[in-house]
């Protein structure tokens, strides 16, 4: 025989339990107030508080993870960020984006020559949805996400839509975010470079064979 | 066979009082249609007398702008269909899509996809839980008990994919990276404890006697009409057939574990059935998950496969057994790089069919909870 | 999971059509739903997956060898059409797929209901007309589903153009559509 | 006399406002509580971040009310739109004053509202008019789950009318009074009705009863969010809507009160002898102990359906009020007796009555509601 309201009783057990649990045990009843992964075991002074005051700025990419994903930003090696740029503004990612919120234009010197870096280079972050396409099918580690968020802004139209030189950031903010995919992809590109190098060198090897045989060969028709 | 009828406002004559049915439109924005869902309900008094389910406000032809991009970019499109099982979503188009390419998917990468899939439907199912006694009109607390296991599973997402809900972690032959170190030891602390939550979840419903009287005969669903009408899932087990696509494909490696699927013997096929269903099932998932985390190896995430394609024309349609019931991804390749056509089967949508026949004669509140125990995201019901 | 074998459907119904490369039985004009009632009758209670596909006319480039025992390429154009697909299992024998097609003409686009044999196909031959303009003869509740009812068109259709009438607002995307549209195709 | 109105009922009114205020932030913080979350914690001391647990939040919550918009459909019946909250109000505010609440600034000259003869009657009387209200506005709103709304909250409020006055009926049969201060001072020296398996059953039945006549959890029917919106005050917002909020939780205050009066002791607790004042803090701690029983039912509980409502008034609550009316008339008669075992005997039967009573109803009302054996296919 069950109790009569026993049901109803057991129900309000757990919700008590609960209750005074959300006091005692933070970790286990309250986990999007738990803050134990920090190192100083609670959040920064003033970050839960929001609104912040004008111009403040929450930059603490500890609040993320490795494989956190925002934005895309573009990656040159340090140094001016135009001279070193990754880019070729090869186009593939601006054909692959799903959602299309790339935009890209080839820029050329006085004399209409290519030269491989990207004049325009436009994401509109109000459309683009973090899916990460542009990263994975990009043949020159140029694009890679970024993990900042604050990108709120009062202007619709220019502050969405993050242009070229605001997108660029340096391979060593890229370590600081993301440190073991950042090392991954330097390794991935070392050997991709070694083996560009050594076929390189292979080809000159070559070429240098083949010139010195006919010089050698040319050389003999001279002796004759 | 029955099926909506055209409206007609017959007069109800009773005791020389003329009434009129109240037609109310539940929707599109309604607490409790899960999105943007619109039902055309007339009611004699609380009586539902007809219901005529509307669908199309969340319609967004994924599948014409899937077929206009190349097959790895609608990838993350998939997520957002059922916005709540994303790895699923992936898993099932990823299995239509090696069909037609014919790549071999590493060991590692189908342990890791098994163990996403279940913590998805472990996801899935507390949510619906928690919704479906929303419905019922307790405040939140289930629900937000839900969210709170959800949040710890959804961490382990983040880790693994960098996102929370649209992870678009699959990939064709694999998945996109390997999850970070450390994180199956976490991801198996978070199952470990997962049984205590389910227990207390348990006490908390189902010996509620409001909970019982509510949903015990309500929305019944006779088993034959569930198989005519292609509902499938925890909804189709309810009714009384043992149809799992894990035990009857056994995609992926799930022929190497070892669960059970719960099913009822027919007589009911009620909401009750249906919400019990869903916490026994939780169970045997977490079996799953259990083996799967102690039998995984090291080794390659990612098969040949490359990531911009042509394949050959040929036509594949891969089904898994999504939280929702049988989640179908069609593909007609042409040679070009595109699909040529892409149809999503939605389990949502199709189990819907059903809706206006549990409906009938109840109450308006035995309609939000049938609904709500039908399982549907609108995402993809309208797609 | 078992194949389900489609000799005994093609041998019942030899007016029926075999399509090697997509794996389907095509069913003549007329007979799907008798087909589709013989085949409930034989154990395939599930009809899992419908939807149309729409092929444009064109002309394809096979290579056959012809009499002389040498391989030639034939140009031939293959009329425009529209297949409305049916996945079939059975959930009791635990077997499928048989993938089920009819084949109808473009301009006048007309198919067999097989609701009332599988009540699944309710809502999504009602998409199939609502996407593709397929009418379905016999359905008991033929509307449109995902779009609105005053819609014209069938976007679904790979001639479809969307009309330019779509309410919008401007966002900072529209001038990377515009430079899109400018300066080259979008893909 | 005017002014001794005016010091009787205004700090009434205050104390009570100031009540109100302070139950929506404890219900808000409970239900957080319970459902693992935080609940208000950032508004506090206005232009500063000092929080006070989020004491501000009824102020903050008051002042967004009084400035939003007020929105009358349009087709709507504007005069009885803005009747509605008003006479909702009124009556939960008017029977606050019988409540029997011996504050220190009265003396025994001022006019003590709970003087009134018929306290109890005249409660049920003018708690009667909240129906009212309620249908007016869910009429006036034309809206269609408005109206399914009003019409609920008829049949419930109509239906579970009858179990309160019932189970109130056992008290005034006890007391032989219906004024309510003297059915309280009946009590004191912790003598208290509840204490008794007639007068525990009576409040069990009373308090499930005022739970459905405030529309609280899980008889939430007229304003059930998932199925009708908001009910009856779909319609409803700003200021206007703010009424009808501050009147429900009049009305919990009051009916509580009424319980509290009637069952628990009224002002009755330790320490009256030295300290008289403490029976206002005793009276109002059993009310707050009544909220948060309500508080923490909804929390847990899903609602019933609106046909499982009207039975569990018809054929569960009336008649185990009814059979509790007869059995705490012998209990009474046996009690004049004076004899102690034959007490013990009475409270004994009563309470297997009562118990066998009630699982029997609860029985064959349930039907074949159990839970259920579940198969596994491997």
């Amino acid at each position: 025989m069950t109790i009569l309201g026993g049901g109803i009783f057991k129900g309000m057990a757990v919700t008590l339990r609960n209750f005074v649990g959300s006091y005692i045990n933070k970790k286990e009843r309250l986990p999007t107030n738990d803050y134990s992964w920090r190192p100083d075991g609670d959040l920064p002074q003033g970050i839960g508080d929001y609104p912040k005051e004008e111009g403040e700025q929450l930059s603490d990419t500890t609040t993320v993870t490795e494989y956190s994903r925002n934005f895309p930003m573009l990656l040159h090696d340090g140094g001016e960020p135009m001279d070193t740029v990754r880019c070729v503004a090869c186009q593939i990612c601006e054909r692959e984006c799903p959602p299309q919120c790339i935009y890209i234009e080839k820029d050329y010197d006085e004399n209409g020559k290519y030269i491989k870096r990207p004049a325009v280079f436009d994401i509109d972050v109000s459309v683009c949805m973090s899916c990460q396409i542009c990263v994975e099918v990009c043949p020159f580690d140029a694009i890679v996400m970024n993990s900042q968020f604050e990108l709120s802004t009062p202007d619709r139209f220019g502050g969405l839509l993050v242009r070229r030189d605001d997108l660029l950031k340096s391979n060593d903010y890229y370590h600081q975010i993301h440190p073991e995919e950042a090392a991954a992809r330097d390794q991935k590109m070392a050997v991709e470079k070694a083996a560009k190098e050594a076929k390189k060198k292979a080809a000159a090897e070559k070429a240098r064979a083949a010139a010195e045989k006919k010089a050698v060969e040319a050389a003999k028709e001279e002796a004759k | 066979m029955s099926t909506a009828a055209a409206p007609n406002y017959e007069l109800i004559q009773q005791d020389g009082l003329e009434t009129n049915l109240l037609e109310v439109s539940m929707g599109p924005h309604h607490p409790s249609t899960h999105g943007v869902f619109r039902m055309d309900v007339k009611l004699d008094g609380e009586t539902v007398v007809d219901l005529r389910p509307v669908f199309g406000y969340l319609h967004r032809n994924h599948e014409k702008l899937a077929e206009n991009m190349s097959y790895l970019s609608s990838m993350p499109f998939t997520d957002r269909l059922d916005y709540f099982n994303s790895m699923a979503n992936n898993w099932a188009y990823a299995l239509a899509a090696e069909k037609l390419i014919d790549v071999e998917v590493p060991e590692r990468a189908e342990y890791l996809r098994v163990i996403m899939a279940e913590l998805t439907r472990l996801v899935n199912h507390i949510s619906l839980v928690g919704f479906f006694i929303n419905d019922l009109g307790a405040l939140g607390t289930p629900l937000l008990y839900a969210f709170r296991e959800r949040e710890k599973i959804l961490d382990l997402f983040e880790q693994a994919s960098g996102a929370r809900m649209m992870c678009n972690y699959f990939r064709f032959g694999g998945l996109r990276n390997d999850v970070p170190e450390g994180w199956l030891d976490r991801a198996g602390e978070v199952v470990d404890r997962f049984p205590a939550f389910l227990d207390e979840y348990e006490q908390l419903l189902c010996e509620n006697e409001i909970i019982l009287s509510r949903t015990q005969g309500v929305g019944n669903l006779p088993r034959e009409l569930a198989i005519s009408a292609g509902v499938t899932g925890p909804m189709l087990r309810a009714s009384g057939m043992a149809y799992d696509l894990r035990k009857v494909d056994q995609y992926g490696i799930y022929d190497r574990f070892k669960f059970r699927v719960p099913y009822t013997d027919g007589d009911t096929g009620d909401c009750y059935d249906r919400f019990m269903i869903r916490m026994l099932e939780m169970r045997e998932s977490i079996e799953i998950l259990k083996q799967a985390l102690a039998g995984i190896p090291e080794g390659e995430i990612m098969g040949n496969a490359p990531r911009v394609f042509k394949p050959k024309p040929a036509e594949s349609y891969g089904r898994i057994e999504g939280p929702k019931g049988e989640l179908g991804f069609y593909l007609i390749a042409d040679g070009s790089p595109k699909p040529y056509r892409y149809r999503v089967r939605p389990p949502s949508l199709i189990n819907l069919t059903v809706l206006r026949d549990m409906c009938l004669g109840g109450k308006i509140a035995d309609a939000v909870i049938i609904l709500g125990s039908i399982d549907i995201v609108l995402g993809e019901v309208d797609r | 999971m078992n194949e389900l074998s489609h000799e005994p459907v093609l041998h019942q119904f030899p007016n029926a059509e075999w399509d090697e490369a997509a794996g389907a039985v095509i069913a003549p004009l007329g007979l799907a739903r008798t087909m589709a009632e013989w085949l409930l009758g034989h154990g395939v209670d599930y009809c899992s997956n419908v939807t149309g596909v729409d092929y444009l006319e064109r002309e394809v480039k096979e290579k056959i060898t012809n009499d002389a025992g040498k391989v030639e390429t034939v140009t031939r154009t293959e009329p425009a059409r529209i297949d409305v697909v049916y996945h079939l299992y059975s959930m009791q024998n635990k077997t499928g797929p048989l993938v089920l097609k009819q084949r109808t003409s473009r301009d006048n686009a007309e198919a067999e209901s097989l609701t009332p044999v599988w009540r699944s196909c309710d809502l999504q031959e009602r998409e199939v007309f609502d996407l593709f303009g397929v009418n379905f003869k016999g359905h008991p509740d033929q509307r449109r589903i995902l779009m609105w009812d005053e819609f014209e068109g069938h976007p679904m259709r790979r001639d479809y153009t969307e009309p330019f009438d779509y309410e919008w607002e401007p966002t900072p995307h529209n001038e990377i559509l515009e430079k899109h549209q400018k300066g080259k195709v979008i893909v | 006399m005017s002014l001794e109105l005016l010091i009787a009922t205004v700090p009434l009114m205050l104390i009570f406002a100031t009540l109100f205020a302070f139950t929506t932030w404890l219900e808000r913080k409970a239900l957080a509580r319970i459902q693992n979350r935080i609940g208000p914690n950032k508004v506090g001391i206005p232009c500063t971040r000092i929080g006070l647990f989020g004491l501000g939040q009824p102020a903050a919550d008051g002042i967004k009310m009084i400035f939003k918009e007020n929105i009358v459909p349009r087709g709507a019946d504007r005069l009885f739109h803005l009747l509605a909250p008003i006479l909702a109000l009124i009556p939960s505010m008017l029977v606050l004053c019988f409540l029997p609440l011996d504050f220190p600034w009265l003396n025994e000259n001022s006019v003590k509202a709970f003087l009134l003869d018929g306290a109890v009657i005249f409660f049920f009387a003018i708690t009667g008019l909240n129906t009212l209200a309620v249908f007016m506005a869910g009429w006036a709103s034309r809206n269609k789950y408005s109206l399914l709304g009003g019409m609920r909250a008829v049949a419930q409020m109509v239906s579970y009318e009858i179990p309160l006055v019932l189970s109130a009926v056992i008290v005034v049969m006890m007391v032989g009074s219906l004024n309510a201060a003297e059915i309280a001072k009946a009590q004191t020296g912790g003598d208290w009705f509840v204490f008794s398996p007639w007068g525990f059953a009576a409040f069990v039945i009373f308090f499930i009863a005022a739970l459905a006549e405030t529309n609280r959890s899980p008889f939430d029917l007229p304003e059930a969010e998932s199925e009708i919106i908001a009910g009856y005050f779909t319609e409803y917002s700003g200021f206007k809507f703010a009424l009808f909020f501050l009147a429900e939780y009049i009305a919990m205050f009051a009916i509580s009160g009424l319980a509290v009066t009637l069952f628990l002791g009224g002002g009755d607790g330790p320490g009256l002898a030295v300290l008289p004042w403490l029976s206002v803090i005793w009276f109002l701690a059993k009310i707050f102990a009544l909220i948060a029983v309500m508080i923490w039912l909804r929390g847990t509980l899903p609602r019933l359906r609106v046909d499982q409502l009207m039975g569990f008034a018809w054929k569960f609550m009336l008649p185990l009020s009814i059979l509790n009316i007869f059995v705490a008339g012998f209990a009474w008669h046996a009690e004049q007796l004076d004899n102690t075992f034959i007490t013990v005997i009475t409270w004994v039967i009563s309470l297997a009555i009562l118990y066998s009573a009630a699982s029997g109803l609860n029985q064959l009302n349930r039907g074949k509601v159990r839970p259920r054996e579940y198969k596994y296919a491997e």
